[in-house]
């Protein structure tokens, strides 16, 4: 037989002038298994939670039930004293008489009798509860971080100054990502080189940072604190202990003619290159595609000319396995290509603006490459086509995005303000040239955005013209932009020379892969899914995972930083104790019940059920279950609502519990 | 032969199809056995009275040479892969002659995990029907003695399977039995349709020969067998029963796939397939779901779409 | 209706399950607010709607609810992200089966409250209670409860296909 | 009027309507400050200002024609006291454009062959009843307290707009004119239409514009309870007084009115809409009333819709 | 020619009057984000084909002619409406200003001629009289725009309340206006003014 304590709250005047308490409290000494029942004017002040804990050790109590106020208002409280006054804390629980009943009848003998039926529920439950303990988990404290861009840059920066071990994976030979091809940056116009490159050079040299460019997540494996990460470490064909960046083979290459992704196809590069002179590691990579020795076999003329010998064309894919106890996912963004998209693909191009056949047509990033320094033109702005400076310039804003029927519905963020700036860059290169936008909003919420796309309007003289185009063809050397002013309500019609898409800003290709990978959530458009809009915007959904930048929605080069900080500032929060503790509201799985049909694992939002084979002593297989991770399940016990055979069960509100409150209306 | 024959040609199956799928199914059983490909073979023997057959676990081509495919195979053999129900699994890959509807169970099973494909070796039949319970077993299966499942079969033709005995049977032109029985129920005002099932519910004796028969009560323990808590009260009374067999069709719910064998056992003929005929029509209205028609990774209610309806939600 | 629901002679039983987060959050910031509503609600508090087992429902009818609500996030709202989701196809199959088997739908309610909706809880609440009211004790699985399997023997006897046989018939009258 | 304290004294700029169809403008501003006892010197051979239609077409002019006019008033001493809110606007316009912008500063001075009299005070009478003579001495120099008397105050245009010329109160939600009626014991109603523009000098060119934006006006006032309209300038005293009864055909009709359009037809199956005359007076012709100055001296007899009836209702005549 | 599509180039575009406007104004149109503002509080918007928002618009696209074709600009009643509360500063009545002088300078491509005629009239009076008389000016506007029964029934009325004089004596000092006008004439010829 339990030994309960009730403790019924006046709160004041609150509870006692609509219920009866001596009353709640004498029917609630006759309930079978109370074995004490008391009513006081606060039970959550210091006599009151004294009054409490007394009566635990005079009555030798298992279990407390505090009538009051709403748990989410006191239930911490009185745990805290239950579990002073010796008693599992998940043992005491509250009784709703205020929020539930005093404060929303008025009816004395009906509030006095629902708080009775509340006191007995609760009564019930705790007689059904169980002791638990909170769930510790081991941490690694070794972070890995996915993506070498601005976010993953700061992200492993920060974990790194703080201590931790880090391992900064990127896909591409070099660290820098898309803002190491930018020009110039919004809203301070600060070149983006000069700011990015000493944070490449940071990490490069950073005691606590292991970087692996060239390299892929292969396979992850465990939970939060305990990672197991396979990555796979694409061939280089160069050996990076052994080159020193000097760059001789990349003079020597023959193959000189390839465009370079890096200038968004506008420059030329080697076979054997690094993407921009600013690279790291400077260490080159031969793209065996273009390689004359990988396609023909013929020619072998880096590795001749390589002093150290570091080219090794024999070099095959490796695989390594990282234990790491927290990653931060930060692989950005692609831009909408306007090409014709393939059959059945959800997103569709732009035909009407020539599906990108026109040579004038580019899109930002290329514009970007034209107007840096470092660019294929030097910095001065030419059009692709011919190489002449383009007088008359129009500039689109919102392809791809805003366009529900083009697949994509959301605004890109960036574009607005990156095509003010352009218009600044354009207007400050070429003095007499004329720039029009076409816009249907300008959306400039950051410091000094609003600002920035006003002097973009006022004092750089860029013709802002509110309305979509609706058709871009050639005209001769000219492109004729079919565009309306929906102010004046014409018809607006331009004869360009050059046309600057602001298209819009997609997931990364295989962002959905990745994310199966991680077992982390993801939207239609393939962006991460954040666990809370409001209240977690860097964590996912399955914990030790933190996303950072534009992998998880468009993102300027400011909120991208700030929120690799903050994934960063979790992974340190993560790693501030050796054990991970955790409310130990979890689902357990009775092994010797559960049939393994895994139901649970196809329902649990958090990725938390795994399978388990139940070996006998020789080793044979018997069979296969279900296990729950505690360090990984949240509690929503929806595993339990689904299981056939109730072979999994959530603590603190099993089965047991529930019926035995059903039982008592 | 013919005196008893339906006039209805399309629904009179010849007695000689079932001896051709016969003797395909014992080639096919013989070789799979002599070459090892399987330990054993879970198929039909002739039963001791005329017109009947038992389910069997042979293991040799010799006993394979007894196999049978007749109107009276009504046993969804599935049921016996399971180790709740003293499964054959165990002994290597195994052999298992399976009509169209036993072949769903096979599928839902698969998905729930409990067997592998790779275990199996389906010996499938290309099905004319079997008899209906306490139906005349004449040579020829009719309208009058089919089973009332065969009526709106979908299934006759399997897919997946290893093997294929028998051929393009088609089964037209009869009588929607359940369809119909499931739609004067629904068109029942709601306490007529209370009453119809308080009726058969208070007969039922417990006897749980319908979870006993059933390839998807394969739990270990039955929810309906546990005390702590006691979510189903296990006597015989009106309550619980009509509790059991509530929990029992929303269990099945999106997994059954309408091998009636529940309501083919039933000693106290409680319509048990109409509840999950209902069910299964139901996720098929709201979710477009339709059970074991292939091995499915996740089942119509262990999965969801952010649309999905909710007009009875205020 | 009305004028029924004004007499108050008959107080209906009206069990809520709820999720924490959001509907239980509701109904506190009802009491907050001091918003008025029937004193017929029982609460029962759950860590989401996913967790809600039809069963549960089952048992409380049995146990003598006239009227059942269940009450969780607004669909995008959970806590852990997808138990309402879940939680809806569950609800949505329980009740065809439900309806199925003649158990009135009226006495069995489904609402997403968010916590900043206690005018919503209170508004739901207020609903089911005078509509169960309006309609009368639920009797069906009450009346269940005190028969015996043998009770409804003879309303069977003359359905034909049913087994009933005179030895069976005076068996059963024996007990 | 209090003994050792300086007697005010003003210049003043009457303008061109006050010398014809706001005659009565002149007359009460003038019987005012006698019976305040505030001095007032009109300054000689005054010209136009340009009013609207000079910087409409021609800025320059408009500037030069105020320039002229404050160097005249340079001649006669105390700051200028003006009373028609349009001369008051275009004379506090020019001192502030020529201030800030030197180059027309030049221009003007060599039109008018001579120094801008740019510092020259230019004042309102609003300003000088309500903070120069003072609020509170207003209130005391009352003999006939205005009571019962529900007062519309309309601003127009031109006496707050834009903000940083006239200086005279805040642009949108002035209290000036209310702060006056309250201290002659009138009762000032709340009303939306304060500051909408009435079709100022429209009333020449397109006086349907006119009959349009002065009935919206009437309506507002009416809907709010008042009593009579009270103004600081001619154009609008012309518009809402001369062609009320123009108005009053043009839209008589319930459903042709701006608030019939609003309210559609509740409003014209309720009360008889409300189709009273609403006198309009000048700020000086009640301020004078109060003072106890004899009406017969008011140019009552010159408006238009007959304020007797209404004033003897409320026992001030 | 209000809907007429437009072609958009450094041709096509006259900064120059722009720039006149903005000289004239001393206010900036580049500054309008044409949130409406204006639009929505002038009482004459009803009565005008370019609401003064879009007035702003077409002078940013250089598109003065189209402007000044329009009669939206004589409808202005300079209640200063818009230039109090536009959010940027864009002082619009004194664009409207600008915009008036110059189409009256180019003798008006505008059609709106009432307007015009009472303010030639009235600035007329002016010149030869020093100040107004209503009088003359009323009838003069009538007897020039046609319209020789308006307000025939308001006159008589006016008259008889005093409120029009039947005669008016001129300044004294008439000749210094007229001295005025010269000058300013005088330095336009030269250049020295707009």
């Amino acid at each position: 037989m339990s030994r309960i304590g009730v403790f019924v709250c006046h709160c004041g005047e609150n509870i006692s002038r609509t219920v009866d308490v001596e009353q709640v409290a004498s029917a609630a000494g006759e309930i079978p298994g109370v074995a004490y029942a008391c009513d006081y004017k606060y039970m959550c002040s210091d006599p009151g939670q004294n009054l409490l804990k007394k009566a635990v050790a005079e009555h030798k109590l298992d279990g407390v039930v505090v009538a009051a106020c709403s748990p989410r208002m006191h239930e911490k409280t009185f745990r805290k004293a239950a579990s002073a006054a010796g008693l599992n804390p998940y043992l005491c629980d509250m009784a709703n008489i205020r929020e539930h009943c005093s404060w929303v009848h008025e009816d004395k003998k009906l509030a006095t009798a629902k708080a009775s039926d509340i006191v007995k529920l609760m009564v019930e439950r705790v007689k059904k509860g169980k002791s638990l303990a909170p769930i510790t988990v081991p941490v690694t404290k070794r972070a890995l971080v996915i993506g070498g861009g601005i976010a993953g840059i700061q992200a492993a920066l920060d974990i790194a100054d703080a201590g931790h071990q880090v391992v900064l994976v990127e896909r591409e030979p070099s660290i820098g990502g898309h803002m190491a091809q930018l020009s110039e940056t919004f809203p301070t116009l600060d070149c983006s080189q000069c700011i990015m490159t000493p944070k490449m050079v940071d990490v490069a040299n950073h005691p606590n940072i292991t970087l692996h460019t060239y390299s892929e997540i292969e396979k992850v494996e465990g939970y939060i604190g305990n990672f197991q990460v396979t990555l796979k470490h694409k061939a280089r064909s160069v050996d990076e202990s052994k080159c020193t960046g000097c760059g001789i083979c990349m003079t020597k290459c023959p193959k000189k003619k390839i465009p370079n992704e890096f200038d968004q196809g506008h420059g030329l590069r080697t076979a054997i290159y690094v993407p921009f002179p600013q690279a790291v590691p400077n260490t080159p990579v031969i793209d065996r595609e273009n390689c004359t020795m990988f396609q023909s076999g013929k020619c072998g003329v880096c590795a001749k000319v390589c002093g150290p010998g570091a080219v090794d064309y024999q070099q095959e894919d490796r695989f390594s396995v990282e234990a790491v106890g927290a990653v931060v996912v930060a692989t950005g963004f692609k831009l909408y290509s306007i090409d014709r998209k393939p059959e059945g693909s959800p997103i569709q191009g732009y035909g009407e603006f020539g599906y990108g056949a026109i040579p004038d047509v580019i899109d930002g990033m290329t514009f970007e490459r034209l107007a840096s320094a470092s660019g294929p033109t030097g910095g001065k702005i030419l059009r692709p086509s011919d190489g002449k400076e383009p007088k008359q310039v129009v500039f689109i804003q919102c392809v791809g995005s805003r366009a529900r029927e083009k697949g994509i519905s959301y605004c890109s963020k960036v574009c607005c303000m990156y095509t003010a700036k352009h218009t600044m860059l354009y207007h400050h290169k070429v003095h007499d040239g004329q720039a029009y936008v076409f816009f249907m909003d300008a959306r400039t919420p950051g410091k000094g955005y609003d600002e920035f796309w006003r002097r973009a309007v006022e004092e750089e003289e860029a013709v802002y013209i509110r309305g979509m185009v609706s058709r871009l063809y050639q005209k001769g050397e000219k492109i004729v932009v079919m565009g309306s002013d929906i102010q004046v309500g014409v018809q607006v019609e331009i004869e360009a020379d050059l046309v600057v898409l602001a298209t819009a800003v997609q997931a990364q290709d295989g962002a959905d892969l990745l994310a199966q990978k991680l077992g982390i959530s993801y939207d239609k458009y393939n962006f991460y899914s954040e666990a809370h809009a409001k209240l977690k915007p860097v964590e996912c959904a399955t914990a030790g995972i933190y996303l950072a930048g534009a992998c998880q929605g468009p993102k300027d080069i400011p909120d991208t930083v700030s929120q690799a900080s903050a994934a960063a500032a979790k992974v340190m929060t993560l790693f501030s104790k050796d054990q991970l503790e955790r409310d130990p509201v979890v689902a357990k799985v009775n092994e010797k019940y559960c049939v393994g049909c895994l139901a649970c694992k196809k329902v649990c939002p958090y990725g938390a059920v795994e399978e388990k084979e139940i070996r006998d002593r020789q080793g044979n297989l018997v069979k296969v279950v279900a296990y729950v991770n505690p360090g990984v399940c949240g509690g929503c016990g929806t595993c339990q609502a689904t299981c056939p055979s109730k072979s999994v069960e959530l603590d603190g509100y099993t089965d047991e519990q529930i019926m035995a409150m059903i039982e008592s209306l | 032969m013919n005196a008893k024959a339906n006039k209805n040609q399309s629904s009179c199956i010849e007695p000689s199809y079932y001896q051709a799928v016969t003797q395909a199914i014992r080639t096919q059983a013989v070789q799979v056995l002599k070459d090892g490909t399987v330990a054993g073979v879970v198929g039909y023997l002739p039963g001791r009275r005329k017109g009947t057959a038992r389910p069997a676990l042979i293991t040799t081509p010799e006993e394979a040479e007894k196999l049978i495919f007749s109107p009276a195979c009504v046993n969804n053999l599935s049921v016996y892969l399971t180790k709740s129900k003293k499964g054959v699994l165990k002994q290597g890959r195994i052999g298992i002659v399976a009509k169209g509807c036993d072949m769903r169970a096979l599928a839902g099973l698969m998905g729930e995990s409990q067997i592998k494909r790779e275990d199996l070796f389906i010996i499938a039949v290309d099905c004319a029907g079997v008899y209906g319970s306490r139906a005349e077993r004449s040579e020829s299966v009719t309208e009058a003695n089919i089973a009332r499942k065969c009526h709106e079969c979908t299934v006759h033709h399997p897919e997946g399977a290893d093997f294929v005995a028998g051929a393009a049977t088609e089964l037209s032109g009869l009588t929607p039995l359940e369809a119909e029985e499931m739609a004067r129920i629904e068109a029942l005002p709601q306490a007529e349709r209370w009453a119809f099932w308080k009726e058969h519910f208070s007969r039922c004796i417990r006897c749980m020969a319908c979870r006993q028969v059933c390839p998807f009560c394969y739990c270990e323990q039955c929810l309906c067998d546990k005390n702590r808590p006691q979510a189903v009260e296990n006597s015989p009374r009106p309550a619980g029963n009509t509790a059991w067999h509530i929990v029992r069709a929303m269990h099945l719910a999106g997994r059954c796939g309408g091998c009636a064998e529940c309501e083919r056992v039933c000693p106290m003929d409680i319509p048990l397939n109409l509840l999950n005929r209902r069910m299964a029509k139901e996720l098929k209205e709201l979710y477009d779901y339709e059970a074991g028609l292939a091995p499915a990774e996740k089942g119509p209610l262990n999965q969801y779409k952010e649309d999905d309806d909710q007009s009875f939600i205020k | 209706m009305h004028a029924e629901a004004k007499q108050h002679d008959f107080e209906p039983k009206i069990v809520a399950f709820v999720c924490t987060w959001c509907t239980y959050a509701g109904a506190d910031l009802a009491g907050t607010s001091r918003m008025q509503y029937p004193a017929n609600v029982r609460v029962l508090k759950f860590p989401c709607t996913g967790r809600i087992d039809p069963v549960f429902i089952l048992r409380a009818f049995q146990k003598g609810a006239d009227g059942v609500l269940v009450s969780g996030c607004h669909p995008g709202d959970c806590h852990y992200m997808a138990g309402n989701f879940h939680a809806r196809r569950r609800f949505a199959a329980f009740r065809a089966l439900l309806d199925f088997v003649g158990v009135d739908l009226h006495r069995l309610q489904f609402s997403w409250v968010s916590a900043a909706e206690g005018g919503k809880w209170v508004e739901v609440v207020t609903e089911l209670t005078e509509r169960v009211r309006a309609m009368g004790p639920m009797l069906e699985f009450k009346s269940l409860e005190h028969e015996e399997q043998w009770s409804a023997f003879q309303a069977m006897a003359d359905v034909p296909g049913v087994v009933n046989t005179p030895e069976l018939k005076e068996a059963y009258d024996k007990i | 009027m209090t003994p050792g304290k300086k007697r005010l004294n003003y210049s003043y700029y009457p303008g061109c309507s006050l010398h014809a169809s706001g005659r009565e403008y002149d007359i009460s501003t003038r019987a005012l400050f006698k019976a305040l006892n505030v001095g007032l010197k009109e300054v000689p051979d005054w010209f136009c200002c340009g009013a609207t239609p000079a910087h409409n077409v021609d800025e320059l002019l408009s500037l030069s024609l105020c320039a002229k006019n404050l160097s005249l008033a340079e001649q006669v001493e105390g700051d200028l006291a003006v009373a028609c809110a349009a001369c008051f606007s275009r004379l506090k316009t020019t001192q502030h454009h020529l201030k800030e912008d030197e180059e027309k500063r030049k221009q003007v001075e060599t039109a008018i062959a001579g120094p801008a009299a740019l510092d020259k005070p230019v004042k309102h009478i609003l300003e000088i009843l309500a903070r120069e003579f003072g609020l509170s001495k207003l209130e005391e120099s009352v003999k006939k307290p205005l009571m019962g008397l529900k007062v519309a105050s309309y601003y127009g245009c031109l006496l707050t707009r834009p903000p940083e010329v006239p200086e005279l109160d805040d642009c949108e939600d002035p209290s000036i004119m209310e702060d006056i009626l309250r201290a002659l014991g009138a009762e000032p109603v709340k009303w939306s239409h304060r500051m909408e523009c009435c079709g100022a000098n429209f009333t020449l060119s397109r006086p349907g514009v006119v009959l349009k934006l002065s009935n919206a006006i009437l309506e507002s006032a009416r809907l709010a309870g008042a009593d009579c309209i009270m103004v600081a300038c001619p154009l609008c005293h012309g518009n809402l007084d001369i062609r009320q009864k123009e108005i009053k055909d043009a839209y008589g009709a319930p459903d042709s009115t701006l608030f019939g359009n609003i309210f559609g037809s509740e409003l014209q199956q309720g009360a008889p809409k409300d189709q009273r005359d609403l006198p309009v007076f000048y700020i000086t012709q009640l301020a004078a009333l109060a003072m106890g100055v004899p009406s017969g001296n008011l140019g009552f007899e010159s408006v238009i819709t007959d304020p007797k009836p209404l004033l003897r209702e409320k026992q001030l005549l | 020619m209000k809907n007429k599509l437009m072609h958009l180039s450094n041709e096509t575009m006259n900064v120059g009057f722009v720039k006149k406007v903005e000289a004239l104004s001393g206010s900036s149109v580049r500054r309008c984000f044409q949130c409406g503002k204006c639009s929505a509080g002038c009482p004459m918007s009803a009565f005008m084909e370019h609401p003064p928002n879009r007035i702003v618009r077409l002078l940013q696209l250089g598109q003065g002619q189209r402007v000044l074709a329009g009669r939206s600009i004589w409808y202005c009643a300079s209640c200063e409406t818009c230039t109090t509360r536009c959010p940027n500063k864009v002082d619009l009545a004194a664009i409207m200003d600008a915009l008036r002088k110059l189409s009256w300078d180019a003798d008006g491509p505008s059609k709106e001629s009432y307007v015009q005629l009472a303010n030639r009239l009235f600035i007329e009076n002016i010149r030869t009289y020093g100040r107004q008389y209503e009088l003359r000016l009323g009838a003069a506007f009538n007897m020039k725009s046609g319209q020789f029964l308006k307000d025939l029934m308001l006159g008589p009325k006016l008259i008889s309340k005093g409120k029009l004089k039947m005669f008016h004596s001129k300044n004294k000092n008439i000749g210094e206006i007229e001295a005025i006008f010269k000058r300013i004439e005088e330095m336009r010829k030269k250049g020295e003014a707009l």
